[in-house]
Parts: C-alpha cells; structure tokens; sequence
C-alpha cells in the first residue's frame, strides 16, 4: 500500500483540483525533486569537470554522484550510463552510431508496429541509408509481441532487435528477457526502450541483458531535459561518439583529437548538471515508496477502472488484458478529440491522439485514441472521478447528436 | 452545465452528421492543399476551384474530430460562389476570431458563428481552423 | 550604470562570500530564472504539443511563446530557432547535418585555433569523413583573427567558415560581419559560435547575416541542459534531420515517415521544456539590466584589472587588448593549477586550464593559463579583492621557493 | 595563515625544484604509462623496470602543478628497490590516504607523507595521485 497522502508531495495538485491520467506522456514532479533542481541552481550553479575551485569541484562531485546513484537503481556500472537530452535521444544514438557503422545489406533489423516513433524511426533510417532491411515481429490479434511470434522473424540474419518494453499506447509488457536470449543466440543485440518501464518497475539491465537500454527523466518525476542510455561496456568502447567538442577528449591538436573513455566520449559539452542531480533524486523519490507497491498500486487502479469500463455501453477498450496501467479506448461514435474536452472540463487529463505510435494505432484501424495512464499519485477517488466521466460524457454526446 | 455545450451547436452537428461538398474531385481546375494536425491526428485535403474571380467550387476530405469535420463543410457551402476577395476576408477574420486576434467585430460570419464557442476551448482552436487555412493555401496558390 | 545591488539577484552569494570570476564556463542563475523553472514545475509539470487538456495547452503556450521570446532577442523567426542540448549540440548539429551532406573532397572549411573544441571537432570530423580540407586562419602575433589573415585563407574552394564570435580564452571579438561579407561573395556559409557573446552583448542575427549561430542558456543565467541553433530558414529547410522520432513527423507508416517543417524536424522526443522556459526569463532578465549597460560595466572592470596587472611584476596577460572582459594570465613559474588554489581559499573562484580550446593554449605555448571572467554580478571591490589575492599569491609562491 | 602553506611542504617544494628519476628512457625492459588529466593539462608519463620481483627503475616525464609533478619524483625516490609486493602496498595506501579511502593508518609513507595535505584540497587530489595511478597500471601490465 502506498501512503496515502502523495497526492501531497506534488505541488501541482495545490492549485488544481486534478485527475491526472497523463502519467505515460510526462509525469508529475514531486517536491523532493524541485528542491534538488533548486539547490543546483541557488547553492552552486556553476559549471563541472573543469573547475578546479571547490565550488565547482562540489558540482562535479554531486553531478558524479548523481551518475553512479542512477547507474546503480539500474544495475549499469558508471561508464556505462550516459546522460543524454531524453529517451528519444538516447534511442537515435544506439541507432546512429552503432546502426549506421555496423549494419549492411541483408542484414535485418527486428522492430514492432508497437514501438513509440522514437524507436521505429531511428531504425527506419538505419535501414535507408545501409540497405538492411526492417522486419515487423507480427502481432498477435490482441496487439501483443510474443516470444512465439518473434521467433518467426529471428533468423540468421537478424542483426538489430528494437523493440520496447512496455508500449505506450497498449500498456503490455513485452517479454523481452526471453527474447534478448533467443536474439544472443543469433548473435544479435537487443535495443530496449524503457521509457514506459523504468519509471514504474524495477529494472536490471544485468538481469535484463539487454545490449541498450533507454529512458527519460519526465516520465519517472525528473526534470526535462534528461534521459539515460544504458549500453554494454565492450559495446560503448567500440562504438564511435556522435558529438565531438569540448570535455569528451583528451588531447586535441589542429587537425586531430583523442577522445575519453565511455560516458564521457557521448556527453560533449556542458552536461544537464541540474537535470542529473533532479533525476538521482527522481530515482530515490521512488525506490522510497518502493517499486513493488508502487506496481501493486497501479495495478490495482487499473483493475478497478477495468472492471467498471466492461459494464459501461457505449466504450471499447483496446488493451483489457493490459499488465500495465496504461489504457486505451474510445467511446463509440465520438472522435477521441471531441471526448478529451469533455473530460477536461472536469479537469481530467487524457491524452487523445497516436501517442506517437502510428504504427499501432493503424494495426488497430482508428485514426486515433483516447489514453489514461496511472501513477503514483492517482487514487480510487481518481478513478471514480474518471468512470463517472465516462457515464457522463456517453450521455452528453448522445444527447448531443453524435 | 458544462461549457462543452456551448460548443456543440445544432448547426455543427448537422454538418458533421451530414457533410456538403465531401469528397475530392479529379476533375481539371481545382488547386489542392493538405494539412494534418499531428498532434491529434486531424487531417484535411481541400480542393478550390477559381474562375472569373469567383470561388466556384470547394471540396474537402479527411478525418478528425467533429468541429473539424463540420467546419470544413460549413466553409465550402458558406464561401462557395463568393468573390475571391470576400472568401479572404471571409476566411481571415474567421481565423482571427477563433484565434483571438484582432478581426472585424461587424462582420457576418453567418452559419460560421457557430464556431465562437471554440475560443473557449483554445485546446480546440486548431480543429476549428484546419480546414480555413488550407482553404486560404488554396487561394494563395492560385493566385500565384 | 548597472544598479548596485545586483548580487541580491543571485542566491548563491547568500551562503558564499564568493568573487565569482568563471562566467565564460557557467554564469550564475539569477532568482528569476530559478522562479520561472520552479512554477514550470509547480504549476504545469506535463508535457506539450501532443496533449488537448488545458493545462498541457498552457503550457504548450509558454514553451512556445518562450521560442518566440528567444528568437526575437536574436533577431530570428520563430521557425529559425532549435532548442538544442547547449550550444556543444547546436554546433555539432550545423557540421552533422549540413557538413556531412554538403561537403567533398577538394572542399575548404575555414576554421581558427581559437576555436572551442565544440567547433573545431565537429568540423575535424567533416573533414575526415568527407575529404574536405581544413584550413586555419593565421592568427596575428596577439592571437587575432583580423579580415586581413581571413583573406589570405578564403578562396574559391572555401565552403564553410566555422568561427568565434568571441573567443573563451583570449577573449577577442572577431570582426565576424566583414567576414560574414567576403565569405558569402565566395558563396561559403558561416557558422557562428556565439556561446561568450549571446550573454554579454545584444547580438542580431539578421544584422550580421550569418548562416548559423549557436549559443547555450547556463552561460547567461539560464538553465542547464539548453543551447539554441539559429538557421536561416531556406538552409534549415535544405537540411535533414539527425534524430529521427516522436514529435518531429507529422505521418508515419511502417517503412517511411514524413518530417515536419523546421524547428521541428530537428527537435524529436521531449523538449527542454522547463529549460526553455528559464533560458526565456533569462534573456527577459539581461534586457531588463540592457546589454548596454552590461557592455560598460564589463569594460570598466576589465580596464580597471588590466591597469592594475599591468603594475605588478611577476605576472604575464597573454591578451591585454581583449574587447571583452575575459583575462588570460599567469603567475611567472608557478603552475595555474596551483596558483588557482591559492585564489580558492579566498573564495575567488579563477579557472585554471585549456578552457577546452588546447589550440589556443598550443599557440601560446603554455601548458595552460588562468582565466577571470566578468559578468553583471561582479564589483569593482570584487577587482580589488582579487588584485590583492594576485599580489599575495606572487608573494606567497616565491616564499615557498617556486 | 592559509591552510595552502600546509601544501607546499619542503620536501615538496625539494622534488618539484630537482626532480629525480626525470626523462624516459628507451632501454629495453620497461613498462610504460600515460595518463592525463585533461581538466587542467596534468599529463604524466610513468616507466617502470621490475625484475626478480624488484622494482628496478622508475622514470618519469610530463607537464603538470607543483604537486603533479613533485610526486612522481617522489614516487620514484621511495618505491624503487622495494618488492612489488611493498610497492603495490604502498601505492594503495598513499591512493586511498589522500582520497579519503579507507587505508591503513600504521602504514610508514615515509617522504610521501608530506601530501596528506592535499586530503583538505579535495580539488587536487587528482593532481597527487596522477602519477602513482599510472605507476599502479604499469605494475598491472607487467604482472599479466
Ligand atoms: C566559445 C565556446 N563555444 C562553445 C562552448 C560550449 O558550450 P556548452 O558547453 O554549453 O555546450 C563554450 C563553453 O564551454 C564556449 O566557451
Ligand atoms: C515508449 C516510449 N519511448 C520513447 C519515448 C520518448 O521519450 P522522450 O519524449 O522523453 O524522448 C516515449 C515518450 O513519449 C515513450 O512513451
């Protein structure tokens, strides 16, 4: 059981009477996480590697901290947690420069029609300028990744699996470990996109074995402006840096440069220094409450909202069997644009769209959906809020001629 | 109760349930312009067809929530026939209305007043416009 | 005149009795800035563009009235300015986008030994992978670039200047319109890094008509984690993308997607939303003190601490002609790594090192050099405290027998 | 006055003015080592000759602070004749004293004592162990 007065910790909720069911797109920031970005910015506030004051030695050290904190919630080592600008980034480094150097005509990268576009396109590219071939694991009627289904496309010219690991849109969790393993078989590597995942489970990458693995900030109550890469070690030292300049290298002369060991080599320039220091605190925030009740919690809350969704006429769900809670429906004859402003009149917050997912969003045949995602902070009262609504707005457009 | 009601007027709904104008034409003459609102999936083709200074034919096509829907039909039966110079007028004091700028305060918009309401949903603006903007690209192609 | 109290702005002087001579690394973060992240946090807190609820509509709206606030100080269109990592991201954006495509073998990109590494490398790496050449402006004997030695490299093979607006060592201004001039008449591009000009001065994009310009936010009180690229519009427009994701399409099938116009296509995933929002009260917070008046306070600190070296034997300012109120010394015989510890206990925090810009420090031919920067926040008794820690510190060093 | 007079010992100030051991040299049986410290241009190269389980010769080359490169003549001054068992001791010991790493307190660091100072300048404590962590690599190459 959570405690019950989260709701609490995030000042958000102070002027505004909210249901927040827009977890999966950005998270909330609780108060924990504020005051670190705050103390950067009112204590220190300077830059870090280069400084040899003890103000910046200070910053240097916390930043550093920060690092080996979030390596350690994800069981990487510190060469091998890389901060990038997000999620999205972390994805397209993995794609441009391990993809772009390594893959080559016949080669076959593994992707699902479930992947946000921050995975699908990175590889898109791949496959457009080496001529490897993109391979969609086929979904079963239900919109699942299967290990059976993707075995029909691993083969031996499988070189690249980029699949997520929960989706953002379908809210089901892939069963990546066992693929990973049949993938290793093959000799290829696994890129994993954790976006959805970390945030809500605990999550090992050494247990995992995946190859990569990326995350954002936002999305677990960080800062913007900060998403993880993890990477293998061995792999990171092979793999060339996509951004050359200032503190990635170690000697430059005019017409060469020398560049640092791996995390460094990827992080040129000014780190996010505040945004390392929000996400550490992010990661403590929530290891805190504890990611088995926070998984329970969620999981509760989604039953329930299931539950009640199944005896409403008048609204498909997508994903009942989602393990996640993440949520995908609609109500029949009604544009999900049209519904969401319904919902927002009683400040409830779903997002309505693609999700960034176009893939699925056509495997599903509909030009759009409506999502509600929990978290942390949703509550039974939430979701009563959020069925009620739904009662509510199924009556309005009726009456409303739709 | 709600402020949604405002929105959803007689005269939206019966142009969402029952579109004027839809489809597009292959027919010689008609200038054609795309727009997608990515951020929710609306999506928009008109088709103008100019002669003699006059707007003689508008058509559209796509899918989207219902301001949008209707709004692109609402446009077509409002502006079909008018003059040229009276759709832009037409059309640029819509856009500035919907979008809180500054327009004409004694314009007519006829039935194309329904939409006031949408100011208040300034979430919503880019639905009720969609299908104006790429009717005035339209125009601006031609005139080229 | 700058108002006198100034330091109130900034809350790191509360706890630190602090002469803060390292702005050319990281400027200090003004309460405003602090604020603007802190409601951003408090107030909003979720993500943008994709959502149709009021309050990511609101804060959609900031972020993007934040863009159009930034790019009208620069002087730029709405559709011109990226939010980047930082200025490091912007610079490498330009060489990685336009560089890579545009660039062959017999090609000519003109670059200076002032550069940045952040500059340098990215166009290092140009050259490497596509046969261009890279040329060095000669500098003159004080380490300038002038438009006489810019003659002596630009020719008809010249297809690219990548120079600095102002440099973080030797603190020079480059003549950069006279440049921007003659480069055009050979239809070369100039890339501008204008990562120490952007905060000190008011600096007009379409004034001086260069092709690209990048800076980044921590260097004038704004926030981590954010730098802008400035393109002109039919470059930007030319140019692919080099992350490919959510947000930066408009339609995606399984083996294509189509990008959005620019700054969008070059802006996948997430944005730096709180930081756009910081790096916006910034420029709000520069304009309201006026870049005039900063340029005056700068130069009258920078004379003040040059006259008074300039008396003292037993140290040796490697650019006594600087425009901008960067000073690059050294203390005869004594290492700046160590000298600069001497500073530290006196709470002035000096840089001691290559500034990331080794072929500066190459052409000076010392192994590295001290650096004191000004900014709003310093004082003339911020000077003196520091023309007395230079006096002691000579003292201090030739007792111990260096 | 300043705690900084407690850096700069004598002994300190001795090896940074004349350093001992100084100069690579291209003799066969040598381990070599670079490593930099690319915040501030430290950059220090370390040669070691170990036989018969004896650390033979230690010579040194580079550029850095008073204290960089004072400790690797240091460095080499007190290792050189000792076992590679009491080098590889003493190295860690002197690596974890000055950063704030659990060591063994009875150790005798003989000269090398006189950087425990640098514990209060956490800034540099870089710069006092650049040199024994790359004698500590050399040993870790030959060994292998
Ligand atoms: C001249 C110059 N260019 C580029 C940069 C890189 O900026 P950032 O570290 O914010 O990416 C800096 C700052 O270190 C700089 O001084
Ligand atoms: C599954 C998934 N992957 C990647 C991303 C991209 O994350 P970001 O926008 O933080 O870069 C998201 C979030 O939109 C996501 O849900």
């Amino acid at each position: 059981m959570l405690k019950a007065n989260i709701k609490n910790d995030f000042p958000v909720f102070q002027n505004n009477d909210l249901v927040y069911l827009d977890s999966a797109a950005s998270a909330l920031t609780p108060k924990p996480v504020i005051e670190a970005l705050k103390e950067y910015y009112t204590d220190y506030s300077v830059n870090v590697h280069r400084g040899v004051y003890r103000l910046s030695y200070q910053a240097t050290k916390k930043y550093e901290e920060a690092r080996q904190t979030i390596a350690d919630h994800i069981g990487a080592t510190f060469a091998e947690t890389i901060f990038t600008r997000g999620a999205s980034s972390a994805l397209n480094l993995v794609a441009s420069s391990y993809g772009m150097s390594n893959l080559k005509p016949g080669d076959e990268i593994i992707v699902s029609e479930l992947e946000h576009h921050s995975h699908l396109l990175p590889w898109q590219q791949v496959a457009k300028k080496t001529g490897a071939k993109l391979v969609f694991v086929p979904l079963t009627k239900a919109g699942r990744i299967t290990v059976e289904n993707f075995k029909k496309v691993l083969n031996d010219h499988t070189k690249m699996v980029a699949l997520t690991h929960v989706s953002n849109v379908m809210g089901y969790q892939t069963p990546i470990e066992e693929i990973i393993r049949l993938a290793h078989e093959k000799n290829a590597l696994v890129s994993v996109d954790a976006a959805q995942s970390v945030p809500h489970q605990s999550v090992d990458v050494k247990a995992m074995d995946c190859d990569f693995l990326s995350f954002s900030g936002h999305k677990m109550c960080g800062p913007t402006g900060i998403g993880v890469l993890y990477g293998k070690k061995a792999l990171l030292d092979a793999m060339e840096p996509i951004e050359f300049g200032g503190d990635m290298n170690d000697y430059v002369d005019k017409q060469t440069a020398h560049f640092k060991d791996t995390p460094y080599k990827f992080e040129t320039g000014t780190p996010p220094i505040a945004q390392a220091l929000g996400l550490a605190e992010a990661f403590r925030y929530l290891d805190a409450i504890g990611f088995d009740d926070i998984k329970a919690h969620e999981k509760a809350l989604l039953n329930k909202t299931i539950e009640a969704l199944n005896n409403i006429e008048g609204v498909v769900v997508y994903n009942p069997s989602a393990e996640t809670a993440i949520i995908a429906f609609n109500l029949n004859d009604v544009h999900p644009h049209d519904a969401v402003s319904f919902f927002d009149e009683d400040q409830i917050a779903l997002r309505a769209g693609h999700h960034c997912a176009q893939t699925v969003i056509q495997f599903l045949g509909v030009p759009a959906t409506l999502r509600a995602a929990f978290y942390i902070y949703n509550t039974e009262a939430d979701v009563e809020r959020f069925i009620k609504n739904v009662k509510e707005a199924i009556a309005f457009f009726k009456a409303a001629g739709f | 109760m709600r402020d949604l009601k405002n929105l959803y007027r007689q005269i939206i709904m019966d142009h969402y349930k029952n579109p004027r104008h839809k489809g597009l034409t292959s027919e010689e003459g008609y200038i054609k312009e795309h727009i997608k609102n990515p951020s929710c999936g609306d999506d928009i083709t008109i088709q103008s067809k100019i002669e003699d200074n006059t707007v003689k034919d508008i058509r559209h096509e796509g899918t989207g929530c219902s301001i949008c829907c209707s709004s692109a039909s609402v446009l077509a039966t409002l502006l079909k026939d008018k003059s040229v110079a009276e759709a832009q007028t037409f059309t640029r004091n819509y856009i500035n209305m919907i979008t809180n700028q500054s327009y004409d305060k004694n314009f007519d918009f006829e039935d194309a007043i329904a939409y006031q309401g949408v100011k208040d949903f300034p979430a919503r603006t880019k639905c009720a416009t969609i299908a104006w903007l790429a009717f005035e690209q339209t125009l601006k192609k031609q005139v080229k």
